[in-house]
Order: structure tokens, then sequence, then C-alpha cells
């Protein structure tokens, strides 16, 4: 196949997710007016704050080749140590909850690296065991949030942008920057894509990966005080089945469960996509009983049309029963 | 540059596991700016010696000296660090990132607030890959290069370290003559740079087109030091195994019968090959030869149905077969011993008798149609012993083997459902002289036999030595086929290059 | 790895007895809680404990046999628990057309989805962790429209509610379901060709392609296999409750997965089996009953299942280290 | 290539929002000049076998007016939820009713959305009352008093007790998903009536345990309870029939015969009904999720017709026991059933 032609065909393919939500922004404009303003363009961008800032933390972690299925937990709990501590005043409460939150990733983290336990597991373990805190310590009731100018975090606004999205961009573009620009981010992808060689060449491979594991939680934790700030109230309870849908927006932006491959580009579109399914309920006033349903077929027809496109992509240059260019894994 | 100036002495050296004394009080020394060649079956304990000396083991006794001063090796890093280098036979590149990146992992280059200069890194390593005329982009991603160019890839990395000592344990495994020749005017250019090699190689023409010295192994001890240029391969040979084994291609040809048992028209995978077409005779040993990325691999391959043919017909004793995958072509009595041995060829979780057997289930069930243990493990031990497969019992992992018992054992299996047609992807690759010569043998009784065998071989002596025909590929084309008598190194070359 | 080649030869009786021993940790935790639990509370060893637990852990004991075959394939499906609810509603839906209708077609229905699941990842090789995530949805889903989400009656007939609650030669007929199911999956997974052919095809796919077997076929079938066991769960689950709702199950989907590994069969594919599950399904078993027992409150339960699930797998990972030294 | 993909996706969307979202917008089309539409927001449709029957009235109140009704399902997630009902908002309803996933949760996003909108758009919970229940940006709360029901059940308790001269009970109870309000509210009613009626005393708590409203749940819970406890177990307060149901299905299984053990239920679900006649259960709450949609579009209708109308709107909860369960029987099978 000829090498210029693949690379325009490559760009267009890779950029297919772009061109799925100018789609569907077209659709949704044309079937419903008040879609296009900029109050529901930004909501939804609002909406989809929590997850996102979640997904691109996973996408870190997806990248080294692991992931981590207690960041719902981490949510909750976080929010659940924040109204606890309020007493102690807002400063106390909030960077108490974001280091509960951490501290799970850390021991996620040190379960992993050091336990040597398969990730799904040990994330698994940890989902059960923090949600079950919560509860213990919220005495299986809601909390309610005391404190002013809390609210503000998730409800507020700066330049007529919600405060949110403030963080939402900035999350993605640090964590941008991290992957492509420092060597904390380089190893990520030598140590997702082959761990040998990362060890041999002296990357630090056990402190990375732990480190992997914190940052994902760190976002988590942040979602988790945006969560609670916008509801102004915290529960264990919150954010349910919430980690399937991040991992999910994560691939579907084109990470490998498998490591190695992927960035935050390619999540947040993938995050927009499920947020803008969201709206696209709404305004196509979808029965409720259809709703689930349509989640689902969204997400199927995703990850099989992108299945069938990487293979098309495949065959152009290499087939993956080339002896002679197997991966050594 | 003063030859025989001590880089690296390795005194004494012994390492026992568990039950076997890998190394027993080998020494030998490397001096600057030589090529220095290990030779030694597999299992005579040169992987464990350049695992010591690559920091990955411990050694029980002895002193490692570098430039003089004893020293003892951390690991794997704190080798690197001292200057000694490995190359190993997988490549440990990052795939889906670039050679530039490969080339400084773990170093990249920072400006302020560590932020990476991507910029200096390419250039930089654009420089390099000049240096040692490597032409490659930086920017390329791994794993769109062959296994050559990732070797080369590894050589620059090596080199940026400014190593003193690169270990290179088979590197011409899994690359053609061509790729071979480059990489040995690479070798030359480091050396001049004064960089020592210590070259590990089951190739021994090769230790006498690039090394200096040799020291010979067997069984954990050293056998002898010399120049190369003082001994001959004959000799070599001797050494290694202790014995005469004469031309390690077996005896002497005989003649092929004459009815085609496999006809090929126009096979077609598109960005693979095109228009392929031979035919197969019973007792016959076909060749197929050309640079790795020529399509050989990919057409048999196809021929297996492991890939998809996009067009082209395939005639088994004259009628149409359909091969759509491996199965069809397993009943329709083609079977095929994969290039790629770690990943394809066995499955390494497995225990030798599931391995074996495969193939047999059929074979080993009771009456109830359940697999039948006892059934089984009679029948794994008859190809256990048949193939001589060295193993300690049944129940021992296919990993825990030596690359020449993985192969037999590869071949056991094949050869277990007595197939018509045999296809063999680089039998040898990287296998020691012994085994080989068992290998080559075994092959041509087969061909006796009446079987038909497909043999791709990078290895010209090999091809030449064995088959009797040859179809040389070159950029998915068939070029020409060549008979017994027209079969030299210099016109397989050409083919393989694209001019006949 | 030359060092085990050599050792395997010379294993002194010492060196057999500490593999066994560190081979079996799993079975020790068990006997280990078994005992605890026992002097922890008097209730525990009586016969209608014993019922309980056999009746509490059918149907996890039954969907985690389907489970482990999937993820010897190196998969894993975590639309199993929406199969099993999709397959009760159908079930009780159509029980007013007789009871071999209904049961026919709910297992029709699972093996369906089953299908589904298997083409999308056999066939057309999709992710299989986004591609059961997506048709979990999608069962769900569609379980709520046909029930209408309603907590549809089951109308207990004698046959059918037997299954739940009676007893024959004091084991409960479910625990002849749940013994049935493990012999049969034992068999298929270690005693025939199918099985041999997974586990080839979980530990290298490429390498079981080279030697013949149609992986794309065998992973399609695993996971047919699984929405089957799953349907067949789901009737032993309605003959047990007078009331079937598709929230029902949703939980079972976790508990299941943490019984298989658990049991110490390893989510990399190839490496495993119906025993070791059995193990581990009486690991769960127990410490669920034992701390309802207990009277350990909920949240706490919760907790200490994923204790439990954590320390469990770090101890077995330590000896098998351990297990490599001797 | 791409085109190909381009096209599958587009079909993909369409076909799947076409066949589910159809129905309601040629409804929408068909009225005259000014349609109305109006919002509800639910909070899990899955979990709950309640919000069927209640979505299925729903639809028919609003096709009855002749309003274009937009539902959506939070899948019980607050946040999802207030994403949500900003979607309302933003699609421009008349009137937004929500079924709060969390009392105390819901506040905030009924604040921002009167702020955005000042007030302008009216917005009343259904069912679930929000936390704290008075909100001045809520016109009112149209439903259920579940704290009510929980006192209901309490009180019917302590009178039966009474009337039956059985000074002292040992009780288990058998709560709600853990942290969702309506178990909170009936678990606290219960134990405010217990208090008000001085009845403390008779009731000693041996064990409660959230069985998030499943019958299988609540059945294993309570096959433990038996053995644990065996005959000193005398009642088993649920917090909704369908756990009620499973309960007496263990019962039945242990071999117990009816009136053994004191079970209640609420909501009024045919079985549980049926479990009253032969006296497996006590007595049950009927709350109609017909009813309660009606109460909730009835309010909104007259809010939208300018009518002002009280904070609270109750529904009415009327007890089943054994002596009026014959007269419910059909209604409520009617209702669940259909």
């Amino acid at each position: 196949m000829k090498k210029s032609a693949n690379t325009i065909k490559n760009f267009i393919i890779n950029q297919k997710l772009l061109f799925i939500i100018i789609l569907l922004i077209i659709i949704l404009s044309v079937v419903d007016r008040s879609f296009f303003t900029f109050r529901s363009l930004t909501s939804i961008i609002d909406h989809i704050t929590i997850n996102g800032i979640m997904a691109a933390g996973m996408t870190m972690l997806l990248i080294s080749g692991c992931f981590d299925l207690s960041v719902g937990a981490v949510l909750s709990f976080t929010g659940i140590i924040t109204f606890l501590l309020q007493p102690y005043g807002i400063f106390i409460s909030v960077i108490g909850g974001l280091a509960a939150g951490t501290g799970i990733g850390a021991l996620n983290g040190l379960l992993v690296v050091k336990g040597k336990i398969n990730a799904f597991i040990a994330t698994l373990g940890s989902m059960i065991i923090f949600r079950g805190l919560g509860l213990g310590l919220s005495d299986s009731t809601p909390i309610k949030g005391r404190i002013e100018g809390f609210t503000k975090l998730g409800q507020g606004s700066i330049l007529g942008i919600p405060n949110p999205v403030w963080i939402l961009i900035i999350t993605y573009i640090a964590i941008w920057y991290i992957l492509k620009y420092t060597k904390f981010g380089r190893n990520d992808y030598a140590i997702g894509g082959n761990v040998l060689s990362a060890r041999l060449t002296g990357i630090n491979v056990n402190l990375n990966s732990f480190l992997y594991f914190v940052v994902v939680s760190f976002t988590a934790a942040i979602a988790g005080l945006i969560y609670c700030s916008r509801v102004n109230t915290a529960s264990a309870v919150f954010g349910p089945g919430i980690e399937m849908w991040v991992i999910a927006a994560a691939v579907l932006g084109g990470t490998s469960l498998f490591g190695g491959k992927g960035g935050v580009i390619g999540t947040i579109q993938g995050v927009i996509i499920l947020g803008i399914v969201e709206r696209a309920m709404v305004v196509f006033n979808v029965d409720t009983n259809y709703q689930t349903l349509v989640r689902g077929l969204v997400i199927l027809a995703v990850v099989i049309t992108d299945t069938i496109v990487s293979r098309r992509q495949e065959k152009g240059y290499m087939s993956e029963s080339f002896g002679a260019r197997a991966k050594t894994n | 540059m003063p030859k025989n100036s001590l880089l690296l002495e390795m005194n004494n050296i012994s390492k026992s596991f568990p039950g076997v004394q890998a190394l027993d009080d080998v020494s030998f020394h490397l001096n600057e700016g030589e090529v220095f060649a290990l030779v030694g079956e597999n299992g005579a304990g040169k992987s464990t010696l350049i695992k010591i000396l690559a920091g990955s083991y411990k050694s029980d006794k002895g002193e490692i000296k570098i430039q003089g001063s004893p020293i003892t090796i951390r690991g794997p890093k704190h080798a690197i660090d001292l200057g000694v280098s490995t190359i190993y036979q997988e490549t440990s590149l990052v795939q889906d990132i670039s050679v530039a990146e490969n080339i400084f992992l773990g170093r990249q280059h920072s400006a302020r607030f560590g932020r990476i200069d991507w910029k200096a890194m390419y250039d930089e390593s654009e420089a390099l890959l000049n240096d040692l005329s490597i032409n490659l982009s930086p920017k390329t991603i791994i794993s769109r290069l062959s296994v050559a160019q990732q070797q080369m890839v590894e050589i620059a990395r090596a080199f940026s370290f400014d190593a003193k000592i690169i270990i290179m344990d088979e590197p011409t495994a899994a690359i053609t003559e061509e790729d071979t020749a480059n990489l040995f005017d690479i070798i030359r250019r480091i050396v001049k740079k004064g960089v020592s090699v210590i070259y590990i190689s089951h190739r021994l023409n090769e230790i006498f087109q690039i090394a200096d010295r040799v020291t010979i192994l067997r069984d954990g001890k050293t056998v002898t030091s010399m120049d190369v240029k003082d001994t001959d391969q004959k000799a070599i040979v001797k050494y290694m195994v202790g014995r005469d084994i004469g031309n390690i291609f077996g005896d002497e040809s005989y003649q092929a019968e004459e009815d085609i048992i496999l006809e090929a028209n126009n096979l077609t995978r598109k960005g693979y090959f095109s228009d392929i077409s031979f035919t197969l005779k019973k007792g016959e040993i076909l060749g197929f030869s050309g640079l790795v990325g020529a399509g050989r691999s990919e057409v048999v391959r196809a021929l297996f149905g492991l890939d998809q043919l996009d067009s082209g017909e395939i005639k088994i004793n004259g009628r149409k077969a359909m091969i759509k995958n491996s199965s069809d072509a397993i009943n329709k009595g083609i079977t095929f011993v994969s290039e790629d041995r770690r990943i394809e060829s066995v499955i390494q979780g497995f225990s030798v008798r599931e391995n074996v057997t495969l193939l047999l289930l059929e074979k080993i069930l009771n009456n109830a149609h359940l697999i039948s243990t006892r059934k089984e493990r009679e029948l794994a031990n008859k190809y256990v012993e048949e193939f001589s497969v060295k193993t300690p019992t049944l129940e021992q992992l296919a990993m825990n083997l030596s690359g020449g018992n993985q192969q037999k054992l590869a071949l056991a299996r094949c050869l277990s459902t007595n197939p018509a047609i045999l296809i063999l992807d680089e039998p040898t690759k990287g296998i020691d002289v012994g085994a080989k010569k068992e290998i080559h043998t075994l092959i041509k009784n087969l061909a006796k036999e009446g079987m038909a065998i497909i043999m791709v071989s990078s290895e010209l002596p090999e091809i030449i030595g064995m088959c009797h025909r040859v179809l040389v590929m070159h950029e998915g084309k068939g070029m020409k086929f060549f008979s017994k008598e027209e079969l030299t190194e210099e016109n397989l070359m050409h083919a393989a290059v694209g001019n006949v | 790895m030359s060092d085990i080649t050599a050792l395997e030869e010379r294993l002194t009786f010492k060196q057999r007895f500490a593999r066994f021993f560190f081979s079996q940790t799993m079975l020790l935790i068990f006997i280990v809680l078994f005992i605890a639990i026992s002097i922890a509370s008097d209730k525990f060893l009586t016969s209608r404990n014993f019922f309980n637990i056999i009746r509490q852990s059918t149907v996890l004991g039954m969907m985690a046999c389907g489970m482990t075959i999937v993820i010897i394939g190196k998969g894993i499906d975590l639309s199993a628990a929406s199969i099993l609810a999709l397959c009760a509603v159908v079930n009780v839906m159509l029980q007013k057309y007789g009871y071999f209708t209904s049961v026919t077609t709910a297992i029709l229905v699972g093996t369906a989805c089953g299908l589904i699941n298997g083409y999308l990842i056999g066939k057309v090789k999709a992710n299989f962790i986004i591609v059961t995530l997506g048709t979990q949805i999608l069962f769900t889903a569609t379980a709520l429209i046909i029930s209408g989400g309603r907590n549809l009656k089951s109308r207990p007939e004698p046959l059918f509610s037997y299954i739940g609650d009676e007893s024959i030669l004091g084991i409960p007929v479910m625990g002849y379901f749940l013994a049935a199911t493990f012999i049969l999956f034992g068999i298929l997974l270690h005693r025939t060709i199918s099985g041999r052919k997974l586990f080839a095809t979980g530990l290298n796919e490429r390498a079981a392609r080279v030697a013949g077997i149609n992986t794309s076929n065998i992973i399609m079938t695993s996971y047919i296999i699984n929405g089957f066991i799953c349907s067949v769960a789901s009737v032993v689950l309605t003959s047990r409750l007078p009331r079937v709702r598709v929230g029902t199950a949703s939980e079972y989907l976790f508990d299941v997965i943490t019984i298989v590994v658990l049991g110490g069969t390893a989510l990399t594919g190839g490496v495993g089996g119906i025993v070791k599950t059995l193990v581990g399904l009486g690991i769960f078993a127990i410490i669920t009953n034992g701390m309802s027992l207990l009277g350990i409150p909920y949240e706490f339960q919760q907790m200490i299942k994923g204790i439990v699930l954590v320390l469990a797998v770090l101890y077995d990972e330590f000896n098998r280290r351990k297990r490599l030294l001797y | 290539m791409f085109k190909k993909l381009t096209i599958f996706i587009v079909l993909v969307f369409l076909a799947s929002f076409a066949f589910a979202g159809g129905g309601q917008e040629a409804e929408g089309a068909a009225s005259g000049e000014k349609q109305i539409t109006v919002g509800f927001s639910l909070p899990f449709i899955e979990d709950s076998p309640y919000t069927f029957p209640f979505a299925e009235s729903l639809r028919r109140e609003a096709k009855e007016r002749n309003w274009k009704l937009i539902m959506t399902d939070a899948g019980g997630d607050i946040n999802t939820q207030s994403n949500q009902i900003e979607d309302l908002v933003s699609k421009g309803v008349d009137g937004i009713m929500i079924m709060p996933v969390d009392a105390a949760g819901i506040v905030a996003v009924i604040k921002r959305v009167y702020e955005e909108t000042d007030g302008e758009l009216p917005m009343i919970c259904s069912n679930v009352m929000p936390d704290p229940p008075e909100l001045d940006e809520l016109i009112g709360f149209a439903g259920p008093n579940s704290y009510l029901e929980g006192k209901e059940m309490g009180k019917y308790y302590v009178n039966y007790l009474r009337e039956n001269g059985i000074d002292k009970v040992n009780y288990c109870e058998s709560q709600g998903t853990a942290g969702y309000s309506a178990a909170i509210d009936r678990h606290n009613g219960f134990l405010d009536a217990v208090e008000e009626l001085g009845a403390s005393d008779m009731f000693n708590l041996l064990d409660t345990q959230p069985c998030d409203w499943s019958p299988d749940k609540a059945q294993a819970q309570t096959e433990n309870w038996i053995t644990t406890y065996g005959d000193k177990l005398d009642m088993i307060y649920s917090h909704n029939d369908g756990m009620g149901i499973g309960i007496v299905n263990a019962l039945q299984d242990a071999g117990y015969s009816p009136g053994d053990v004191l079970v209640n239920g609420c909501d009024g679900q045919t079985q549980a009904v049926e479990y009253i006649k032969e006296g497996w259960m006590l007595f049950t709450v009927f709350q109609s999720p017909a009813e309660d949609a009606a109460t909730a579009m009835r309010t909104m209708e007259k809010i939208l017709g300018g009518e002002s109308v009280p904070y609270w709107n109750y529904m009415e909860t009327p007890i089943i026991n054994g002596d009026n369960a014959e007269d419910y029987l059909p209604i409520v099978t009617e209702l669940w059933e259909q």
C-alpha cells in the first residue's frame, strides 16, 4: 500500500471520533433548535466533567497496562471523608478528602506492584472494601454539606464557564503535557509497551506503575469533590457503575486495554461522545424503557466499528501473524 | 588503537543452579576493539555466562575485571552503566514508540523544568544513526520495522550508552544474508570506534567473517580459545560437539519422485504477495528463499490457512482444495512448523505431554469419548522417545526446554499426524549445530520416505544443502526457480535483491 | 529456566510435600475458615444451615462454572448476570404457556445471548471487556422492556418449586443441580478435546491456531456455554423465588468473578480449573453465610468480603513464589 | 472506507433513537397550537418494580391531558439526575416533576435551576420528598409520605400486639437499599411511632440488615435469621412488599405456618395481598403507583393552570389487612399485573 495514501487514510481513521462528534452535533442541532446554543453546549461539557476528569487519569493507568475498578469507590469515599471533616473547616476537609481518596490509589498501587496481585482483583477488592467502609462511616445515610463556600467548587463559574469545566480543561492539558513532555509520562508508554526493556534502561518500573495508580485515584478524588459539591451531599452509593463508564470512554478514545497505546486527546473525544448521547436521549425524548438499551447499543456500535477499522488499518503494513515482527511480551 | 590492551577479564567463573553445574571454572578475556566469538551447543553455558556479565545472574565463584579493576555487577542496569550492553535474541524495544525515543529510553533529553526536548532528541538520534550509517528515520515507530532494522536500532542504542562492550546473542538468527552483511558493516564500524563485541552465533561461517578470536564452551567448561585465523569450521564443530559430525546437512542428496502432490496457481494476498505459482512433488524438498519481508513466510502461512488468500487456487493430488483455516489444512495432510518457536510453534504453558498430543486428541479418547490419561501418556512417551526430546518428565513445561528440544517437540507434534506435506519455516533458526544436524537428517529421511517438504530459510547454505528446487522471492513476487545445479549463494542473492 | 528443568527430577519427599502444601493454598484457607466459623457460631454446623449454604450458593456456583470456562479462554463475561436476569424474566413471563415452553425458551434466549457475545468477541474480535459491558446493558434493558420492570409472579408449580424447596437424602435438590454442573464442567474442561483446545487457546491463541485449532470457534463456544449455564441457573433461581425482577441478578456479577479468581483461575487465561472454582465457591459461601450468622452489619460484611478476597489472593501469590523455590 | 464507517454510525444512532423515541414525537405534533411539555426525572427504573407501573400511569395521564411528557432515567446516580434535570431545562419544558434519587442531594440542582430560570419554571418533587422537605425553590411535593407510612406500620404493630395481649416481641428489620431516603424514612417513622406510643420496651431488635428492596436478598437473610435466632424470632419489619414476599417464602421453606412470625409489607403488591389473605403477612400499606403518578400530574396541572396549590399534596395510603384484603385483591391485580 502507498505510504502517502496511508498517512492520509490514517489521519482520517485516527480522527474518526472527531468526525462522529461533529456529525452528532449537526444531527442534534437540526432536530432541536435549543440544542445549538452556548448554554446547552457548555452544559453538555459541564455534565461530563466528573466522568471526564476520571477518564483522564484512567487513560494514564491504562497506557501502563493496568486498570482500576475502584474509581467509583474513591469518588464516593472522598466525598464522605470531606463532609465528615466539615467541622474542621473547608481547608482541612478538602485536603483530608483528597488525601483519603488518593490513599486508596496508593493502596491499589502497593497491592499490584509489591503484592503482584492482578490489577482487576486488587481494585475490585478495594472497590468493595471502601464502598463498605463509606457506608459504615456515613452510617448508611447521606451526609449533608454545611460549608458555605464549598458548593462554589462544583456550581460556581468563572467568565461564564462553570468551574468544573475549568478543572476538566486543566486536568486534560496537564495530563496531555505529562504524557508527551515528561519522562514520567514517556515511561508510561515504555512500561505498557515492554516492561523488560523499560527495566533494562533503568526506568524504576515499580515506582512509576505505583504512581499511575495514585494519579488515577487523585483524579477520582477531585471528581469526588466536584460531585459532592454539586449535590452538596456525600453518600457511599454515589457514582454506581461509574468505573465501567470511565474505562469504556477511554477505550472508546483509542487507548488500548493492554497498554502501550493511547492518549487523553482520544479519551476526551470518547467522553464527549458518551456525553452527547446522554443529551440526545432528552432531545429525542427517548422512552425511559429504551434509554439503557440505547446506551448499550452505542457502546457496542462504537467498539465494533473501532475493531473493524483498526483491522483494516493493520492490513496496510503488518499482519499480526508476521513472525519476524512478533511483539515480545 | 592498540590491540591486546585488556578490556575485560572473566576468570574462573562458576555458576550452579539447583541440580546443574551451568558453568564450571570458565575463563576468557576480551581485548579493546576486537570481535570475540563465543560458541558452543545450547546448554554449553554461553547464555549463563553472558547473563552473568550482563548482570542478570550472580556468579558463585570467580572474578570479573574491567580494564584491570575487579568489579561486581549488581544488576542489568549496573552492567549497562559499566559499559556492558547486551542485545538479546528477542528485541527489547518498545514497539509503539519512535526509534529516537527507544534509543534514549529512560534518558530522554530534557530542557528546563524536565520538559522533554523532542527536537534535540530527534536531531541527536539522526546524527547517531548517520554516524553508524544506519538508514532509518528517527521518527519511525518501531513496530513498523523489520527485525533486522530493529536490531540496528538496538545497536545504535547500545552505542549511545557509549558502551565499551556490546554482547550480541544470536543477532542473525532472524535476518537474511543481506541484512547480516549490513549488520557486519555496522559491527566493523563500531569496533573501529574502539567498542569490543562479544558475538554469539550458531552460524559458524559468520564467525569466520567477523570474529578475531573465538572461545568454545562445552558442558559449562572452556574447551579452548584461539585466533579465528588459525582454525576452520570443521575444527570448531569438532570442539563444540566433542566429535566429528561431518556434513551438517546430512548425507548427499537423492532423487525426488515424479508425481506432483501439491500445485499452487497465482496465489495472491494483497499487500503481501501476488501471483505465486509452484508445484511440489512427493519426496521433494522445495526451498523458499529471499530477504525477510519478501513474503516467503506469508505464502506458506496462507497455504496452511493461517492467513486468507485473496485469489489463486490450490490443488492437492490434482483435486482443487479449499483451505479456509489451519484445521482444513491439517485434515488435508498439511502441517506447518512456524519460524517463531517461542510464540507460535509450541505452547509454552503446556507440558511436553499436552504439546505432543495436541494434534492426536482423537487418538487418546477412551470408549466414553473422554481423554484417557493412560493412553495420552503412552502416546506422548512414544513420540518423545522417537524424536529424542530431552526432558526430565512428560509434565515438564515446554518453556523449560532448550530451543532445540522445543523445535523437536514441534516437529514431533506435526509429524504425529503423518502428513503428506510438511511446511517448515526457518526450521533451524537459533539452534545449535548438533541439533541442527539431527533436524536436517530427519528432514531428509522424511523426504526419502516420500513426504513433500516446503522449507523457508534465510540461511543460504542450508537452502543449498537441503533443497531440490528453490523459489526465490522478492517484494512479494516469485523471481525465479533454481534447480539443484544452479544453487549458488551468488544466484540466490542476486534473485533475492531483485535482479535476475 | 534451566534451573527448574534440572530440579524437577530430584524432588525429595520434603520438597514434594512443600510443593503440594504451597499449591493448595486456597484449600487450606477454606479449611481454616471453616474451623474458625464453626467455633465462632454454634449454628454453623447445623443441617438447616447446611441447607441454606447450598441454596444460597447454587446459582452462584453454576454461573461460576460458566465464568471459569470463559476466563480460561482468556476472556471475561461482564454480561453473565444480565443474561441470568433476562432468562429469569422470560421464563416467568412464559409460564402461562406451560413450564416446558417457558423453560426451553429461557434456555434458548440465554444461549442466544451467549452467541451474541461469542460472535462479537470470537469472530469480529472486538475487545471482550467492552463488548460484554455493552451487552450487559443491552440484556438488562431488554429484560426491563419485556418485563415492564414489575415484580413478575412466578406461579410455583409443584415440580418447579420442588427444585427450590425439597431435598433428597438430606441434600436439597438444588444441591444436586450444583453437583451435576460441577461434574459436567469438570469433564468438559479437563477430559474432552474441546476442553484441551480451550486451554491451548487461552494460553496462546496464535500457537493454538498453528496447531489447527479453530480458536475463534472455541472462544465463541465458551461464551455460548456460559450463556447456556446462566439460563439454567436462572431456572433454578426462579424455582426458588416466588417473584422475579431484573434487579435480582445484577449483584451476582462481581460475586461470580470473585469466586472464580479466589479459586485461583488466572485472568490471563489458560490456567485454572473447575476444582479450583469449587474451592473458591466454598470459601465465598461460608464467609457470606458465616458473617450473617454472626450478625455482622451489612456494610462491614461487604468490607470483609473485599478484604478476604485481597488477602487470599495476596497469600496465594506469596505461596506461588515460595513454591518456585522448592 | 470512512464513508462506510460514518454511514454505519449514523444508521445505528438514528435507528436506535427512531424506534425508541418515535412514539412521543408523533403524539406531540398531533395537538393544536400551544403544546404543553412537562419533564419527569425518574431515579432508577431498573431497580424498582414501583417505577414501571408509575411511569406507565404517567404516560396515560399525559395522554389524557394531551401533554408532551419527557421522562429521564437517572440510573440511580444523583449527579446524572441533576444533569438530566438541567437537560430538561435546556430542552425548554413548561414544568418539571422530580422523583429524587437522593433526598438531600437533589436540593442543590433544584436551587440551581431556580436561579437559572428566575423561578419561572415550576418544579415539584414526587414520591420522594427532598431533605430538607420545605424548599422555597420548590412549589410543592406530591406523593406518599414514606415517613408517615413508617409511622403507620409502627402504629399498626403496636395496636395489634396490644389487642392480642403480647407485651414483648423480638424482631428483625429488613431494610431498603442502604442510604436511600425511603428506607431511612420508614426506619425512623417506625421507631418514632413506637416511641410516641410509649411502646419502645415492647420491641427488642435482634438484627437489622439492608436487603436492597430485593426479594431474594431478604429471603437469604431470613434463612440465616431463622438459623441464628430460631424460635426467638417473633416478627420481621420489612420496608416493602418485595422483601416481605422473600421473607414469607423463607418462612415457608423453613416449615413455619402462617402467623408464626409476624411479617408486614409496604406498597400493596398482588402477591403480598394474597399472602395477607392466606395469613402469611399481617398487613401492608397500599401505595398505588397509579394514584401516586396521578397526584403528581394533577398538582402540576393545577400549577400550569395558574391555580395555587398547597406545598404538601399527599396521596392516600390505606392499610390493607386481613379484613379488607379480599376487596383490594382485584384492584391491585389490575394495577400490578396489567
